[in-house]
């Protein structure tokens, strides 16, 4: 643990950190605002941080939000930190980290497909990337209903007899 | 060459396709008792021949068609030429090196419809089927250039018939055995069964040749498939294993040996292709020349 | 389970040619598999294959093209990229041609029923010949419903290919209705 | 008429065809087609010429059996290609002078052919390799020339030496003369038998000296390669059949050393001819490039020819004569459907091209016959001449010449088949989509050639009868054929049977074919990709490379071309030297070799 | 009737007159040249003795088939390489005409002390017509090796005067018979390096790259055929027929001409310009024929060097106008030089064919007759090193005229727009008669009586020791 609070304390000299958790041991999640995340990771990255483990998305649809999540991982101490941040959910564009991880472009790719996220400077990012000829909004937000979805996609089969209503799986 | 050759040879080639068949049909069955399966009908061979001619099936130009007849026409060519125990559907016709060549024409022509095809995974398989049969037919070929120098013959029946007098150890195959044993190796090469046939893999390249056949094609493959393991493992019977006094003998001889080899690929994983290459151009081909030499110059076993 | 089959043909009235019939028994006896391992069914073919069940008794093998293939097995839940290289591949096969769905997936769209990916039920797209109900059948089940299908075959039922070719209008607007199109020109292969 | 008006119309048809083209090259393409064609038939009528003699200038001839064979061989080929010439004048650069030297060359052959005395066959030997030489360049390399000619005049400046060294040890150059006296000496005969059979060593292309055979052929002219690979190959036989036939080499090698059974001097040579196979064989199935695919394969049936002719015994020997014939046809048959697709898209590599049969189906047939008489496969020639040899080696029980054999024969459907799976089948690419198919004029010689190794196939007689007299006129027994049926001593072939019996499983194979259910015509692309949907041809088709897994068994292998190159670099490097050494500007340099020469020659033992 | 000497004296006369008519100094050359070549048809063999002194002691002129052939040819050739490039001869008449003189007083002396006289005002015309290309130092080079050689075969001859008295060839060749030639090795070496020198030998031409790789049309071919054929032709005389060479003698002397062949062959292998392997081409060439003049074979000899002057004076003369016109000879920038002038093209290939010695041209009847000489003289090596060299030569020149003729990178048909963009012009007179001895090439190669007949008088006088091709096979036609 105390590993840990000795990088924060050195991540909190520099930056202006929002916020710090701890979701597990080897775990350190902090917040961070839009604009200073690419000198983070530019920094955990030079520091030993060298594997971008996951970049991924949250919808906060209540505080109509999305929250960008980078989980960056050391291999020598073993210590995985999430570099969070948070976008607004109308229109949500951010700067690509290409140039600093290159592997983030097919994780940025994922996220603008599933959540809608542009990401400027990765122009494959607006590529599709699983879902094939998709003419829906993007399906991982929260307002995106998938029972309508497949309901008005995909014929369902009609059942004469009532049988699975009596058991009370309601619909 | 009068009408009559070639009504018997009809029948020949009528009678050997009923043989192979149930003989195919039986080897499955023995294949699944080895794996502790109960295993299809005996006839099953030809319920699925029959089926797959019944289908319907699509074609990829005139070449695809005319190369699987001429594959087929060569086959039952060569079927003909086939001496079953004493009797030949023609006479003298039997030699040696007409019958491996004329099995090329099946191979030409079932290589050109699958390249036809215009599917990248047939022409793969016809390079290795090739390639494989660079392999195996080069030793054999040895072997059998030694045994026209010892016999002073090139025909089938011939090599049969100098081996009826001394009974089993009058056979080629106990008078040189390591002839036999490459006999038997390439023989496995020729039938294409278990450890060289990389060009048939399903799981590798879709069944190489084959995978643009079917319905009436896949039907006449099958028919070919029959009668080439036919001529092949007749080869060897009539030169190693002194062909057959009665047509009966011989029927039993080559249920014998085919079933043999098939319990031996029951048995085996694949070869890559240039590993079954580097493997017939060590073991086999050397004892090839070893025998050879020894038959050329000692002369043992051929008196 | 059998299909409710729509075609008004009861099965007593047998108007098939002599030849047909011949034709139908060996397709019975010998029906080669293109099993497409789509979903979680596929693990279930291993074991009816090996010796405790032994599907060969029936005549069954696997082929591995469809060109030779007379069955195609839908062996678990189908996401839309996956149905449409599985109707190319059912168009590739040769007359006569049947297609058994495994598992509820295929029935009804199974545990996936409310997912934006997965279609619902598969006679919509394919004309099914035989389902097998199960979250997986076990290979008991799957042995009966073969034997099923090759009592179908042998009485001339499983005419879904017929089906298919008949009102061949219906099936691709309902597959053009789900899947947008069915040869799409995807980025990764060409 | 007899030949001495043959070989003087050939050479004024050259001049005469040079003129022609002077004002219109096309019509002179047309006259080379012409005058071949007529010096064929009178050639082919001129047969009871047979024996006669005849003088030129201070060059005399003798009309033998199996020289008349040869030019038949070579005229017949000559003409059938220059049927293409038309098509290629404008691509020449010397349009005028390539058709001269095309009949001029032509003439040279059928000199050599006839020639009575040595110094005659190697003038017009001589002649045609610089002919060839100057026709070579104008094609797509210009190195191929110079390898060309010097591996040529490496070859007959040694047989220049035999020639000068029999005739100051017997007086005459005279053919059947000269050699006689060698019976008597081993030692000499061996040394005299080794010279003089270089140049045809040289020529058809034998192990150390096979380079220049895919330069020189797979970067001549389109339609002058079927020239070098079906004709003037034979060339080298005939020299090889002079040093074995002529030359008393069994006699005068009696006395030396046999391994199994041949003179170790001859059986030397037939390893050459046994490597020969195997090198070209290997190579062909490397090939990426048509031509040089093919002229390989000439590589690989030129050891078939030394090795037969060698054996000079019934069988083998006559098998070995059939051989050059089909071969002769074969091969050009294959180069001239090469030139003919090459006409159409500019290039005769595997890898660019792909589903010609759509567009050129005549070719295609053409070059499948061709290829399986190449492969020596049953219906067609090839295999008769193949099956000779095969039982001429088998029944002398040589087992490593035989096993080269069978691997060249076996190789053969490899490299045969490379061309033809990804040339003319798999997908054709969009870019050939509107290619006319070969003009009429291009069908004919194709036509031809193919018939012809159908019908000899299937009818040899007419051909092993002339080869029979050949064998009795050199005094060897000829080889036993009545009406088809050609009987050896361990081994009997009815090739009418044969194709009978092929005939008859066609037909079979073709009812079970209508009888069965009818099949929907379905496009190249529409195969299975296990479901995965496909838009170019291009990617699709399979010809690269198309036996990697066997090329990777002997991919880093010593190649004679970069030794010789290294040699050629190393006479170079020797000329610097030599230049720096003698001929710098200093005269200290001449100063000093004087006084050291002088001093030498002092020191000499000289007593003033 | 009419005396030889004139051949000699009227090119002088000539010289001197030109020095006062300067401005039709050309036409004077012309009228030389012309006369010595109609003289030469009027002579009659026969010794002509000079300043009335008789043999042994004065000066005579032996005119026999040998000589008679040797003036015949070297007088064509020296009229035809003036006509061939007669712009440039305005510059150098008066030193022609003096050459021109000097030449036939050395073809036709028959005293050895006159042979050097000679030899020395053809030296010094030889190194005046060398500055001509403005290398000095190569021409200086020239000169200091030229004095060096003809001193020491000046050296050599007073020890031959002090042993046999007297220098006329005839008498010395007598005596020589009869003495022990054991002891006549210092003399006999030291005129060998003399003539050595101007015959381009292996040690001693360290001079000919210079001189001739940078010499013009004119000049160049002078060089290569009429110099190089006079000295050649004497080479002959004085070791092929007067002086007696003892067995070590010959041994050495065959080798050096060995090492020449094959030396000059390989370094003209080696080189790309135009010019360097005709020279090198003709260094080995020359060393061929001096070998096989001191091995005794006579006749064939003088076939090869006629081949070799005649085939030289062509190609030199092509070679030198290329590079005079395109300021380069590399081979690589002049590809496809002949496609725009054929006719020129095809004489340079004809030429060059026959100094390969291919049949259907002159050259191979010369070979065929040296090879037969050889094997008659049963020395094997020396014939198995000049096919060797034949091989060599093909492989340079073949190389050469494909250069010339189809242009074309590799892997690409050769066509019209890969040519040199370098111009060439032949005026008229060069093409005529380049392609006028390219034509005498190829019928003497195609019927060789045609040459037979006109050297019926060598004939007589060679006939006896060395069988001649013609006679076997036509029983003398």
């Amino acid at each position: 643990m105390n590993s840990m609070n000795s990088i924060y304390e050195n991540l909190k000299s520099k930056f202006n950190i929002l916020g710090v958790d701890y979701p597990d041991d080897m775990q350190m999640a902090i917040d961070l605002d839009e604009k200073d995340i690419h000198t983070v990771i530019v920094y955990l990255k030079s520091i030993g941080y060298t594997q971008l483990s996951m970049l991924t998305c949250v919808d906060w649809i209540k505080e109509g939000v999305f929250q960008l999540v980078y989980i960056v991982f050391n291999w020598d101490n073993g210590i995985h930190i999430l570099v969070r941040t948070k976008l607004d959910r109308e229109n949500p564009k951010f700067r690509t980290i290409v140039e600093i991880y290159p592997g983030a472009q097919f994780y940025e790719r994922d996220v603008h497909e599933f959540f809608g996220v542009e990401f400027e400077g990765n122009e494959i990012s607006y590529k599709n990337l699983f879902l094939e000829l998709w003419d829906d909004m993007p399906p991982m937000r929260k307002d995106f209903d998938p029972q309508k979805y497949s309901d008005e996609k995909y014929a369902a089969r009609e059942y004469k007899s009532k049988f699975i209503s009596e058991v009370g799986g309601e619909k | 060459m009068n009408i009559m050759n070639f009504i018997y040879a009809f029948l020949l080639l009528v009678f050997v396709f009923l043989f192979q068949t149930s003989i195919t049909g039986i080897n499955r069955k023995v294949m699944a008792r080895l794996q502790r399966r109960r295993g299809p009908k005996w006839y099953q061979q030809f319920i699925d021949i029959f089926k797959a001619m019944s289908k319907s099936s699509t074609t990829h130009g005139w070449i695809f068609d005319f190369g699987v007849i001429m594959a087929l026409g060569g086959i039952m060519a060569t079927t003909i030429l086939i001496p079953i125990g004493p009797f030949k559907a023609f006479a003298d016709v039997d030699n040696i090196f007409i019958v491996s060549y004329l099995l090329a024409v099946g191979m030409l022509g079932m290589a050109m419809s699958a390249s036809g095809s215009g599917n990248p995974w047939a022409s793969i398989g016809v390079s290795r089927a090739l390639t494989n049969m660079l392999a195996y037919d080069v030793p054999f070929m040895v072997l059998i250039v030694s045994f026209i120098y010892a016999f002073k013959t090139s025909s089938l029946s011939g090599f049969a018939a100098l081996q009826q007098g001394a009974g089993i150890l009058g056979w080629n195959f106990f008078r040189f055995p390591l002839g036999g044993i490459v006999a038997l190796i390439c023989l496995q090469g020729m039938l294409g069964k278990k450890p060289f046939d990389s060009f048939i893999a399903p799981a590798e390249i879709a069944s190489g040749p084959m995978v643009e056949y079917g319905g009436r094609h896949l039907g006449m493959l099958f028919l070919l498939h029959e009668f080439s393991t036919f001529i092949e493992v007749s080869i060897i019977v009539h030169i190693f294993f002194g062909g057959g006094a009665t047509p009966l003998e011989f029927m039993v001889k080559y249920a014998l040996l085919y079933t043999f080899m098939n319990i031996i690929s029951g048995v085996f994983p694949r070869f890559k292709i240039d590993q079954a290459v580097k493997f017939y151009y060590k073991v086999p081909l050397a004892l090839a020349f070893i025998q050879g030499l020894i038959i050329i110059f000692t002369g043992l076993g051929v008196s | 389970m059998k299909i409710i089959s729509n075609n008004s043909k009861t099965d007593k009235e047998d108007m098939r040619k002599i030849w047909e019939k011949i034709g139908d028994y060996f397709r019975a006896n010998s029906i080669w598999m293109k099993w497409y391992c789509t979903g979680c069914g596929a693990i279930e073919l291993p074991p009816t294959m090996t010796s405790r069940f032994d599907m060969e008794r029936l005549g069954m093998g696997p082929m591995a093209t469809p060109r030779q293939a007379d069955v195609l097995l839908i062996t678990g839940y189908l996401s839309s990229k996956t149905l449409r290289r599985i109707i190319y591949s059912y168009e590739q096969m040769q007359d006569p041609k049947y297609v058994v769905g495994f598992g509820s997936c295929t029935i009804n769209g199974g545990i996936y029923y409310d997912s934006y990916a997965t279609m619902k039920q598969l006679d919509n797209y394919l004309p099914v010949d035989l389902y097998i109900a199960g979250c997986m059948p076990r290979p008991e089940a799957v042995m009966n419903g073969f034997d099923t299908l090759i009592s179908m075959i042998k009485k001339g039922e499983a005419n879904g290919w017929k089906h298919y070719k008949e009102n061949y209008d219906w099936y691709s607007r309902n597959q053009l209705h789900s899947l947008g199109e069915v040869y799409v020109k995807d980025e990764f292969h060409e | 008429m007899d030949f001495n008006a043959l070989i003087l119309f050939m050479v004024f048809s050259a001049v005469l065809s040079y003129l022609v083209s002077k004002s219109n090259i096309k019509l002179g393409a047309y006259s080379t087609i012409l005058f071949s064609l007529i010096s064929l038939i009178i050639l082919f009528l001129g047969r009871n010429n047979i024996g006669n003699e005849f003088s030129l200038l201070y060059m005399n001839f003798r009309v033998t059996a199996i020289g008349w064979y040869f030019s038949l061989i070579m005229i017949l080929i000559y003409s059938m290609t220059a049927f293409f010439n038309p098509y290629w004048m404008e691509k020449i650069l010397y349009p005028s002078s390539y058709n001269f030297l095309y009949l001029f060359s032509l003439a040279a052959t059928v000199g050599l052919f006839f020639a009575a005395d040595l110094i005659t066959l190697f003038i017009f030997w001589e002649v045609v390799v610089w002919s060839s030489t100057f026709i070579v360049p104008l094609g797509k390399s210009r190195k191929a020339a110079v390898v060309y000619f010097t591996i040529s005049s490496i070859g007959s400046m040694a047989t220049l030496f035999a020639i000068m060294f029999v005739y100051s040890k017997s007086g005459t150059f005279d053919i059947n003369e000269a050699f006689k006296f060698l019976a008597s000496e081993p030692l000499t005969a061996t040394f005299v038998f080794f010279t003089f059979i270089t140049a045809g060593l040289t020529k058809i292309g034998i192990f150390p000296f096979h380079i220049w055979l895919p330069l020189a052929h797979g970067n001549a002219p389109h339609t002058f390669s079927p020239v070098l690979s079906g004709g003037l190959v034979k060339m080298g036989a005939f020299i090889a059949y002079l040093s074995v036939g002529i030359l008393p080499a069994y006699k005068a090698f009696s006395t030396s050393m046999t391994i199994m059974g041949i003179p170790f001097q001859i059986y030397l040579l037939m390893v050459l001819g046994a490597i020969s196979i195997v090198v070209g064989t290997l190579m062909a199935i490397k090939q990426d490039d048509v031509k040089k695919l093919i002229a390989y394969s000439s590589v690989a049936n030129g050891g078939y020819i030394l090795i037969g002719i060698l054996m000079m015994d019934q069988v083998t020997f006559a098998g070995s004569l059939m051989h050059i014939f089909n071969h002769a046809i074969a091969s050009a048959a294959a180069f001239l459907t090469i030139a003919a697709i090459a006409h159409r898209t500019k290039t005769t590599k595997i890898s660019e091209l792909g589903g010609m049969i759509h567009k050129m189906p005549v070719s295609y047939v053409v070059y499948l016959i061709s290829i399986i008489s190449l492969a020596g496969i049953p219906p067609m020639g090839g295999f008769v001449s193949k099956w000779l040899i095969v039982q001429g080696l088998a029944s002398k029980g040589l087992i490593f010449i035989a096993f080269a054999a069978f691997f060249g024969s076996i190789g053969s459907f490899l490299y045969v088949f490379r061309p033809l799976a990804g040339l003319f089948l798999g997908q054709l690419a969009p870019k050939y989509e509107n290619i006319k198919p070969s003009t009429l004029v291009m069908k004919i010689p194709m036509v031809i050639l193919a018939s012809m190794s159908v019908f000899f196939g299937i009818f040899p007689k007419y051909l092993l009868e002339t080869i029979g007299e050949i064998q009795t006129s050199i005094g060897i027994d000829p080889i036993m054929i009545n009406g088809d049926t050609i009987t050896t001593i361990n081994g009997v072939l009815n090739t009418n049977k044969v194709a009978a019996i092929f005939g008859f499983g066609f037909v079979i194979s073709l009812m079970i074919f209508l009888v069965l259910p009818k099949s929907r015509k379905v496009g190249l692309m529409d195969t299975y990709t296990s479901a995965e949907f496909i838009y170019t041809p291009e990617l699709y088709h399979y010809a690269n490379s198309f036996y990697a897994p066997f090329e990777r068994l002997y991919k880093n292998h010593p190649s004679v071309e970069k030794f010789l190159g290294k040699f050629a670099v190393k006479t170079e490097e020797l000329g610097i030297l030599v230049n720096s050494l003698f001929f710098s500007h200093k005269p200290s340099v001449t100063v000093l070799w004087v006084m050291a020469i002088a001093t030498l020659i002092f020191l000499g033992g000289v007593d003033i | 009737m009419t005396n030889p000497v004139l051949l000699i004296v009227v090119p002088l006369l000539l010289a001197f007159l030109s020095v006062a008519l300067k401005n039709n100094k050309k036409q004077l050359l012309f009228i030389a040249a012309v006369f010595n070549v109609v003289g030469v048809f009027i002579i009659e063999n026969g010794s002509y003795v000079i300043g009335g002194f008789r043999a042994p002691y004065g000066i005579n002129l032996n005119l026999d088939a040998y000589s008679h052939l040797a003036v015949l040819v070297i007088n064509i050739l020296f009229l035809l390489i003036i006509t061939m490039s007669n712009e440039k001869t305005k510059e150098f008449s008066t030193v022609l005409l003096v050459a021109l003189a000097g030449l036939n007083g050395m073809l036709l002396t028959g005293d050895l002390f006159n042979l050097f006289v000679f030899l020395e005002i053809v030296s010094i015309t030889g190194y005046i017509l060398s500055t001509e290309s403005k290398k000095y130092k190569y021409s200086f080079n020239y000169l200091i090796l030229g004095t060096i050689g003809s001193g020491l075969y000046l050296f050599g001859l007073i020890i031959l005067y002090a042993i046999f008295g007297s220098l006329n060839m005839a008498d010395i060749s007598f005596k020589m018979l009869s003495y022990d030639t054991g002891k006549l090795v210092v003399p006999i070496f030291l005129m060998f390096i003399g003539l050595a020198v101007e015959a381009k030998l292996i040690p001693f031409n360290g001079w000919v790259r210079g001189v001739y790789g940078n010499a013009n049309s004119l000049i160049g071919s002078l060089f290569a055929s009429v110099y190089a054929g006079t000295i050649l032709f004497v080479f002959g005389r004085v070791f092929g027929q007067v002086l007696v060479l003892s067995e070590y003698l010959v041994a050495v002397f065959v080798a050096i001409g060995v090492i020449t062949l094959i030396a000059g062959e390989v370094a003209a292998f080696s080189k790309n310009k135009i010019r360097e392997i005709l020279l090198f081409s003709s260094i080995a060439q020359s060393g061929l024929v001096a070998l096989l003049f001191v091995t005794g074979l006579i006749f064939p000899t003088v076939l090869q060097l006629l081949n070799n002057i005649i085939t030289k004076a062509v190609m030199f003369t092509i070679a030198g106008k290329i590079s005079d016109d395109a300021d380069t000879d590399e081979a690589d920038k002049l590809k496809g030089i002949f496609a725009n002038n054929k006719i020129i093209g095809v004489s340079f290939t004809v030429s060059a064919l026959s100094l390969i010695g291919l049949p259907l041209f002159y050259g191979f009847y010369s070979k065929i007759n040296l090879l037969l000489g050889l094997f008659s003289k049963i020395n094997y090596f020396v014939a198995a090193f000049i096919l060797l060299a034949t091989i060599i030569e093909g492989a340079y020149f073949i190389r050469l005229l494909v250069k010339l003729w189809t242009p074309g990178e590799e892997g690409k048909e050769s066509n019209i727009k890969f040519v040199t963009d370098r111009k060439v012009e032949f005026d008229f007179n060069k093409k005529v008669i380049a392609f006028m001895l390219s034509l005498i090439i190829l019928l003497a190669g195609i019927s060789p009586s045609l040459v037979k007949t006109n050297l019926f008088a060598m004939n007589k006088l060679l006939n006896e020791e060395n069988p001649s091709y013609m006679f076997e096979l036509k029983g003398g036609m």
